[in-house]
């Protein structure tokens, strides 16, 4: 029997797209989701380049619907534990983690963040602020219920009796009895959505990174300048009282090392220009470039505007780029276009870093019995049979788990994939 | 395509005719000549009614109507624009069509033009050095004093400031407007009467007609600006008067105090061509409860309501494409110089939009588009206070 | 009949309840009481979302034969589907409810209990005011066609057709040249891979012509088409023959018509026209394909060969995507066929946006080929000799020669693009190419529901992403066009009310969605209900207020404002 | 008494964004003024200058718009043509020196609820500096 159901691993921008598309012609899709929230890496941005569109504004419409969906059933903070079966006959198992708050009965009032004794970094904001243990990683996440850390809930990790938060819930809704899931579903295809990560920039030491309080990643900058971010909006530096007043920001770390141009850093470069000038007009801003990738035909557009902007671009290769550091501030050393040697300050640098495959693409790709290619995304089949089809039938890729690519490409991916799966499984 | 959305056209010479009887009648000749030649079909016309006490629109195809015909008439009793309109609104149809009218009914016509109110595609459209109009309400007192009145402005050659409508004291743009052919009468030899071709269109009719050219239009030119300097100055003036009327709603609401409520200005205003005023529509019209609610607030509550929101819809409404024609002034039975006041709005909203109602036919509505960074005098009036756009 | 109004104020658990007096509130509101014309219940709940809360809602509306419905509690973007979810369970319309956010306006942003209480008790009157001018609305159902018509039958259009033709679709797929394939059946070889993929190409186009849901007309071309998502009618028209016509109607219209190239000689310091032995790459691609050889003019194989990078570029304001790695398979083409060769190849940029290409310039460049960074670039000629003269990036000029001169030009968009978007009523961007609905979200979609761009009619494309493109197309139609089933259109929508039109047509043309058409008897605009989305823009637009915003109607918004300010 | 005047501001918020942004500054529960009474349109190009102008002549204090940020709109370009509108609605109110102040255009994005409540809170502050409309004094209008 040919099931018609369908699982869609991660709950990014790709994996929203697809929900919605097939939940709309009454096919059940269970969504898993490794995180406590949908919406992926898109709704770290506070605007999406070249159009400088509102990213929340953008995809929260599709976020809430995917909530409201009676046909997609979305399970968070759940990963994918064992495949079994072929196309139009997939059992899964799927491990899923205990949240301790219900979905059902909470309704996201936050009353009981206040009351929870442990602070810790917060990933999602990039460890630039803390959340209790008990949280929703920002304001306006979606869905709008906490979860709990259970490594560091002093209840649930067994360090003292707390019930602090159970208490502050008027609604019954935490539950720290809580346990974990294995839960079995049968689909007839799988859509793996599961996204990208970012390279390390502790392998740049050269770059200071970790070294230097002022170096920041380019996603660390994103969350700086958003609205819903740690600081609200406001550029501030991890030492020092001031805003910036000078800021470099490094093209290209990790392209050589990954072996393949990213493809939307220039893009995301040329946006945190823009962002920092509109915040910061009086700022010097330094973007050490080399080859400016802008495949999109508004690209160069918003290159042009940048500059006019006044931001300062520097042709220098990456690979002779040094920072180092003293209490005043960062130096950068580089070569110009001219190969000498030159040196350039500023309180703050970002790194914009190549994009990589998500940290458990090995694992998943090894479950899922689908091949990786030689950069460690998933391989797709190439034209012969489609850039969505993996090497086993009735797995298909969409968005940054086949490769870097924008929102446009995943959203484009993701739509293919559909297409894809409506005829296989008719 | 009208060629009055040749943008680039602009006169260099002008053909002269001789004028015999009068401008009138040379005018008149002039489009009998135009009938038989077959380069239009009927032509539309201010007629004298028969009992001689008013003028008329008369889309005349028979030249023996042209006998009481007043191209330039002493009154404007009806907008030629709202004339115009009723003719073609539903279409262009297949007659070519002259059409004779005051500089600002022009431009109404092609504001309406734009709001797909007239069309303009079958219609030559004339215009004169329009030395403005009587107040109706004085010609209808005595009509023949009118006529010799406004006969007198072209017999001795020196157009009468004095007797003419406060709206036509004021106007600068009494002359060339985007219409095809204008009769110049200013600045010419005692019996000549100015040809000025306008568009590709304009040329080609007295090219039809076997008129020459071979005046340069500069003694023309000099006497248009003269006047036109002149009417500024009298318009700034009357804006001076006008402002402190309208400024503050204390002055506002005295100087509309007097408002009857007949909305007539509304009727006949060519640029409210809406077929029900909102504000005469149900959705303006709140419950005796809420009547009784604001009287209560207020200490009192004057019928009929909303005055003020009827004029300042109104001029928001309509004040972008507002060419001044003066029509409102003259039939408000309480003589409020409502002309005067909505031309002074329609001067600062104009200038916002750097508009100019009836310059081109091709140049959009501002409501009707946009642009992306809007000018800064937009973003001014915008003035979102916190933040960046 | 009178009004019989429940409202029912939700505690929230304490986000509400600690906040503001719901006692307060209950007796205030339910002094409006004004039996027998208005009747007013007024209770509270604890949590009105819950399952146990929405059927006690449902059994209320019931019970109490509601005629209207005021839920007092938290945000519509939370909850107002689950309350119209609890409506459609009983007799109530569903647009006869109206929710009023007393928490996120209310109780979570006034700290004094007092003002929130106040606050909240206007806004519940509002709400009262409000749902008693508001007016039951229902879905519609419209009927669908699921064919498509397919414009253009390049390697995006047969995808496209293949696709959809595979799921028993019927495809009218329609090409203005006499062959079918478009560009690509021009290549040797095709990337990333350089391998043998043209069989691949060759196979889908026997594929196309042998499958008997795709219907294809060549030399022909759209004269008409009219209609909206679900309902197009099409007239297409044969390009020899006037008279040669096909009627008939699809549900969707996928735009396929491709690209063209950049002419060269355009910018005169390319020497494109003027001096021998200088090619574009379409005309190497050609000649190399037919003839299997790449020759100079004199017959000889070049000693010699510069490659130039965006050519037109900077003319055109954007970056063409696909000539970086079209240019490194042309320098393979070239060592292939004649291994002494020295190859120079010009770029300024290097955009590499795919996984695979930084390795195939890698290789490339490690057959020897050099790359020059340039800032300024013209060939010259002196005698016989042909120069290329530049500046590089550190600012130095120099100068090579070169036997033969491959000029990659900038992708335009294809001709005709312009009568093809007027035809079907959709934009062009500030490119030229067509411009997509949403620049992010919807790609392949364009302003006008049930038209899709694919390919290079949208943006520059290689030949994989113009064929996910074409995937992407076949999910939305596949997905959104369903033989059998009807079409919701959406319930909140604009409407123009026919006594008070004028035929202005002002709302025509702010509208973003092509929704509103003039009907020419009538001299009245009117609404498709199938199109429009409700923004309510052609209202605001309308000065004789003929159009109205369904369940956002100006007496509506008024019954608020008056309570706003009481 | 001046201190205790609390100005009665209607705020016609859009659906995708600015009531968005309002429901995150309740969310993060931000203090705002009770002045504002919320209606919910789905895009700011949706307030004609007759809701406006009825809306400031009947006795409002302030009005305020929030829609979208330009290019943000979710009808694509609502925004631009809410933005015209009222430029020349507002322009014709400051001709007629009836208090233009009154009358604010914001862009609040979905995710921007600190400035929500920030444009209602400095809002507020300003009509309270310009005191209750005088409307409200006026029976010939």
């Amino acid at each position: 029997m040919n099931n018609s159901d369908i699982l869609i691993i991660g709950a990014g921008v790709a994996g929203i797209e697809a929900s919605l598309l097939l939940a709309d012609t009454g096919k059940k899709v269970y969504l898993v989701e490794k995180t406590s929230l949908t919406g992926g890496n898109v709704i770290k941005y506070e605007d999406v380049f070249s159009n400088m569109e509102c990213s929340t504004c953008m995809i929260a419409p599709k976020q809430q619907e995917v909530l409201q969906s009676e046909n997609i059933e979305l399970l968070t903070l759940s990963t994918v534990e064992k495949v079994q079966g072929e196309i139009g006959d997939f059992t899964v198992t799927i491990n899923k983690k205990a949240r301790y708050v219900s979905l059902v009965d909470c309704i996201g009032c936050g009353m009981c963040y206040d009351p929870c004794p442990v602070s810790l970094k917060n990933e999602f904001e990039q460890n630039l602020s803390e959340k209790k243990a008990i949280y929703v990683p920002c304001p306006g996440s979606l869905p709008n219920v906490p979860a709990i850390n259970p490594k560091h809930c002093l209840q649930l990790n067994g360090k003292k009796t707390c019930n602090a938060c159970v208490e502050a819930c008027a609604f019954g809704a935490i539950n720290l009895s809580d346990k974990d899931e294995k839960i079995e579903i049968k689909v007839g295809a799988i859509i793996v959505a599961s996204g990208f990560d970012i390279v390390d920039p502790a392998g740049f030491p050269q770059f200071g990174y970790g070294k230097y309080p002022n170096v920041y990643t380019a996603m660390e900058a994103e969350r700086l300048y958003a609205s819903n971010g740690p600081t609200e909006g406001e550029i501030t530096l991890r030492k020092g009282d001031a805003p910036p007043k000078s800021i470099a920001i490094i093209q290209c770390v990790g392209r050589e090392q990954q072996g393949y141009c990213s493809s939307v850093c220039c893009m995301y470069s040329l946006k945190l220009a823009h962002y920092l000038k509109h915040k910061l007009p009086e700022a010097k801003i330094h973007n050490f470039h080399s080859d400016w990738c802008m495949p999109g035909k508004y690209y160069q557009k918003f290159h042009h505007d940048v500059k006019e902007e006044g931001v300062d671009f520097i042709y220098s290769p990456v690979d002779k780029i040094k920072v180092d550091g003293n209490d005043k501030g960062l130096s950068i050393e580089y070569y110009n276009g001219k190969n000498e040697k030159e040196k350039l300050s500023a309180d703050m640098v970002i790194l914009s870093l190549a994009m990589m495959q998500g940290k458990d693409t090995a694992s998943l790709s090894k479950l899922l019995g689908i091949e990786q290619d030689k950069k460690g995304f998933f391989m797709n089949q190439g034209i012969q049979l489609g850039a969505v089809d993996t090497s086993k039938p009735g797995i298909f890729l969409a968005g940054c788990a086949e490769g870097p690519k924008d929102i446009q490409g995943s959203i484009t991916q993701a739509e293919a994939v559909v297409g894809k799966v409506m005829s296989y499984l008719s | 395509m009208n060629t009055a959305e040749n943008e680039s056209y602009s006169p260099k010479k002008g053909a002269v005719i001789s004028i015999k009887d009068s401008i009138n009648k040379t005018i008149i000749s002039f489009f009998k000549g135009a009938l038989e030649k077959k380069i239009f079909d009927a032509v539309l016309i201010p007629v004298k009614v028969p009992a001689g006490d008013s003028y008329t629109w008369i889309l005349i195809e028979d030249v023996s109507l042209f006998k009481d015909a007043a191209p330039i008439a002493p009154i404007m009793p009806v907008q030629g624009a709202n004339a115009l309109s009723s003719l073609t609104r539903k279409g262009k149809g297949n007659l070519k069509i002259a059409a004779i009218m005051r500089p600002c009914e022009i431009r109404a016509a092609i504001e309406l033009s734009k709001l797909e109110q007239v069309h303009l595609e079958n219609v030559f459209l004339f215009s004169f050095d329009c030395p403005g109009a009587l107040p109706l309400s004085d010609y209808v007192q005595n009509p023949p004093k009118g006529e010799e009145v406004f006969e007198s402005f072209f017999t001795k050659n020196k157009w009468n400031e004095e007797s003419i409508k406060p709206i036509c004291k004021m106007c600068d743009n009494f002359s060339l407007p985007n219409c095809d052919l204008h009769f110049g009468i200013l600045g010419t030899e005692k019996n000549d009467l100015l040809l000025i071709p306008n568009s590709i269109k304009g040329e080609g009719v007295l090219n039809e007609m076997g008129i020459a050219f071979k005046n340069d239009l500069s003694e023309w030119k000099k006497k248009v600006d003269e006047i036109k300097k002149q009417r500024e100055k009298t318009k700034k003036e009357a804006y001076h008067t006008i402002q402190p009327m309208v400024e503050g709603l204390d002055n506002l609401a005295q100087t509309f105090a007097k408002c009857i409520g007949c909305h007539n200005c509304m009727s006949v205003c060519p640029i409210c061509y809406c077929r029900q005023c909102y504000f005469d529509s149900e959705v303006s019209k709140f419950t005796s409860d809420n009547y009784l609610l604001r009287a209560e607030k207020r200490g009192g509550l004057r019928f009929p309501t909303d005055i003020i929101l009827f004029q300042s819809g109104r001029m928001s409404h309509m004040s972008l494409s507002c060419v001044s024609c003066g029509m409102c002034e003259d039939v408000c039975p309480a003589s409020i110089p409502i002309a005067q006041i909505f031309s002074f709005i329609a001067n600062e909203t104009q200038k916002a939009f750097e508009y100019q109602p009836g310059r081109n036919v091709g140049e959009p509505l501002p409501l009707k588009e946009y642009k992306e960074e809007e000018l800064q005098e937009l973003k001014k009036l915008v003035n979102d206070s916190v933040g960046q756009e | 009949m009178s009004d019989k109004i429940g409202v029912y104020v939700c505690e929230c658990g304490p986000n509400i309840a600690d906040k503001v007096d719901i006692k307060k509130i209950l007796a205030e509101i339910s002094a409006l009481n004004e039996p027998p014309e208005k009747i007013i219940i007024a209770k509270k709940h604890k949590l009105l979302c819950s399952k146990e809360g929405q059927d006690f809602l449902a059994d209320e509306i019931t019970k109490n034969e509601l005629t209207h419905l005021v839920i007092a509690a938290c945000s519509p973007r939370d909850h107002d589907i689950t309350f119209m979810n609890v409506c459609k369970r009983t007799d109530l319309n569903p647009y006869l409810y109206k929710l009023v956010n007393i928490r996120e306006h209310c109780a979570w942003i006034i700290p004094d209990k007092d003002e929130a209480t106040e606050k909240a008790i206007q806004y519940i009157r509002a709400g009262i005011s409000r749902v008693t001018y508001q007016a039951p609305l229902t879905e519609k159902e419209l009927d669908s066609i699921p064919d498509v018509l397919v414009i253009g039958a390049g390697i995006a259009g047969i995808e496209a057709s293949l696709s959809l033709a595979g799921e028993n679709r019927k495809v009218y797929l329609v090409e203005k040249t006499s062959s079918i394939g478009g560009k690509v059946t021009k290549f040797e070889k095709i990337l990333p891979h350089q391998g043998t993929d043209l069989d691949i190409i060759q196979e889908k186009i026997q594929a196309v012509q042998e499958n008997e849901n795709i219907e294809i007309f060549t030399e022909t071309e759209v004269e008409k088409a009219i209609g909206f998502f679900g309902n197009f009618e099409i007239t297409l028209k044969n390009i020899h023959n006037d008279e040669q016509k096909n009627e008939f109607k699809v549900g969707a219209i996928v735009v396929a018509t491709g690209f063209n190239l950049f002419n060269p000689g355009k910018i005169p310091r390319y020497g494109y026209g003027k001096m021998e032995d200088i090619y574009t790459s379409m005309e190497i691609e050609e000649s190399n394909f037919k003839t299997g050889k790449i020759l100079l003019k004199s017959g000889n194989p070049p000693k010699s060969a510069a490659l130039i990078h965006c050519v037109g570029r900077e003319e055109k304001g954007y970056c063409s995507r696909v000539c970086c790695n079209y240019m490194f398979k042309i320098a393979q083409y070239l060592k292939e066929k004649i291994p002494t060769i020295k190859i120079t190849e010009f770029y300024q940029d290097l955009c590499l946006p795919n996984k695979a290409d930084q390795k195939f310039f890698v290789d490339t460049k490690n057959k020897g080929v050099d790359f020059i960074r340039f800032k300024d670039i013209a060939v010259k000629q002196k005698e016989k000799e042909k120069f290329i003269e530049y500046t590089k990036i550190d600012g130095k000029k120099e100068k090579i020669s070169a036997e033969m001169i491959i000029l990659a030009p900038a992708i335009e968009p294809a001709d005709g693009s312009k009568g093809m978007a007027e035809l079907l009523n959709i934009s062009l961007d500030e490119t030229g190419f067509f411009q997509e609905a949403h620049q992010k979200l919807n790609p392949v979609a364009t302003s006008i529901d049930g038209v899709f761009i694919v390919g290079s009619a949208q943006n520059p494309k290689n030949i994989p992403d113009s064929m996910m493109d074409a995937q992407a197309v076949a999910g939305k139609i596949l997905t959104q066009l369903i033989p059998g089933e009807k079409l919701i259109p959406e319930v909140i929508i604009s409407e123009i009310s026919e006594a008070f039109c004028t035929g202005c047509q002002t709302c025509l043309s702010v509208c973003s969605y092509g929704a509103i058409y003039f009907d020419e008897d009538k001299n009245i605009s009117i609404v498709n209900e199938a199109i429009c989305r409700g923004c309510g823009n052609c209202v605001a637009s309308c000065p004789s207020g003929a159009a109205h915003s369904k369940h956002f109607t100006s007496l509506q918004i008024y019954q608020e404002v008056l309570e706003a300010i009481r | 008494m001046k201190e205790q005047f609390t100005p009665k501001i209607v705020g016609f918020l859009c659906n995708w964004c600015s009531y968005a942004g309002a429901d995150l500054a309740g969310a993060a529960k931000l203090e705002i003024m009770p002045s504002i009474t919320v209606i919910r349109v789905m895009c700011s190009s949706r307030i004609d200058p007759n809701l406006v102008l009825t809306t400031l002549l009947l006795g409002a204090d302030g009005i305020l718009i929030a829609g979208c940020h330009p290019g943000d709109c979710h009808y694509d370009k609502g925004n631009y043509y809410a933005r015209r509108r009222f430029a020349l609605l507002k322009k014709v109110i400051e001709t007629l020196k009836i208090d233009p102040e009154r009358l604010q255009l914001s862009w609040v994005s979905a995710s921007e609820g600190k400035r929500y409540a920030e444009v209602v809170n400095q809002f507020t502050e300003k009509i309270k500096k310009l005191g209750p409309n005088p409307i409200q004094n006026t029976p010939y209008l």
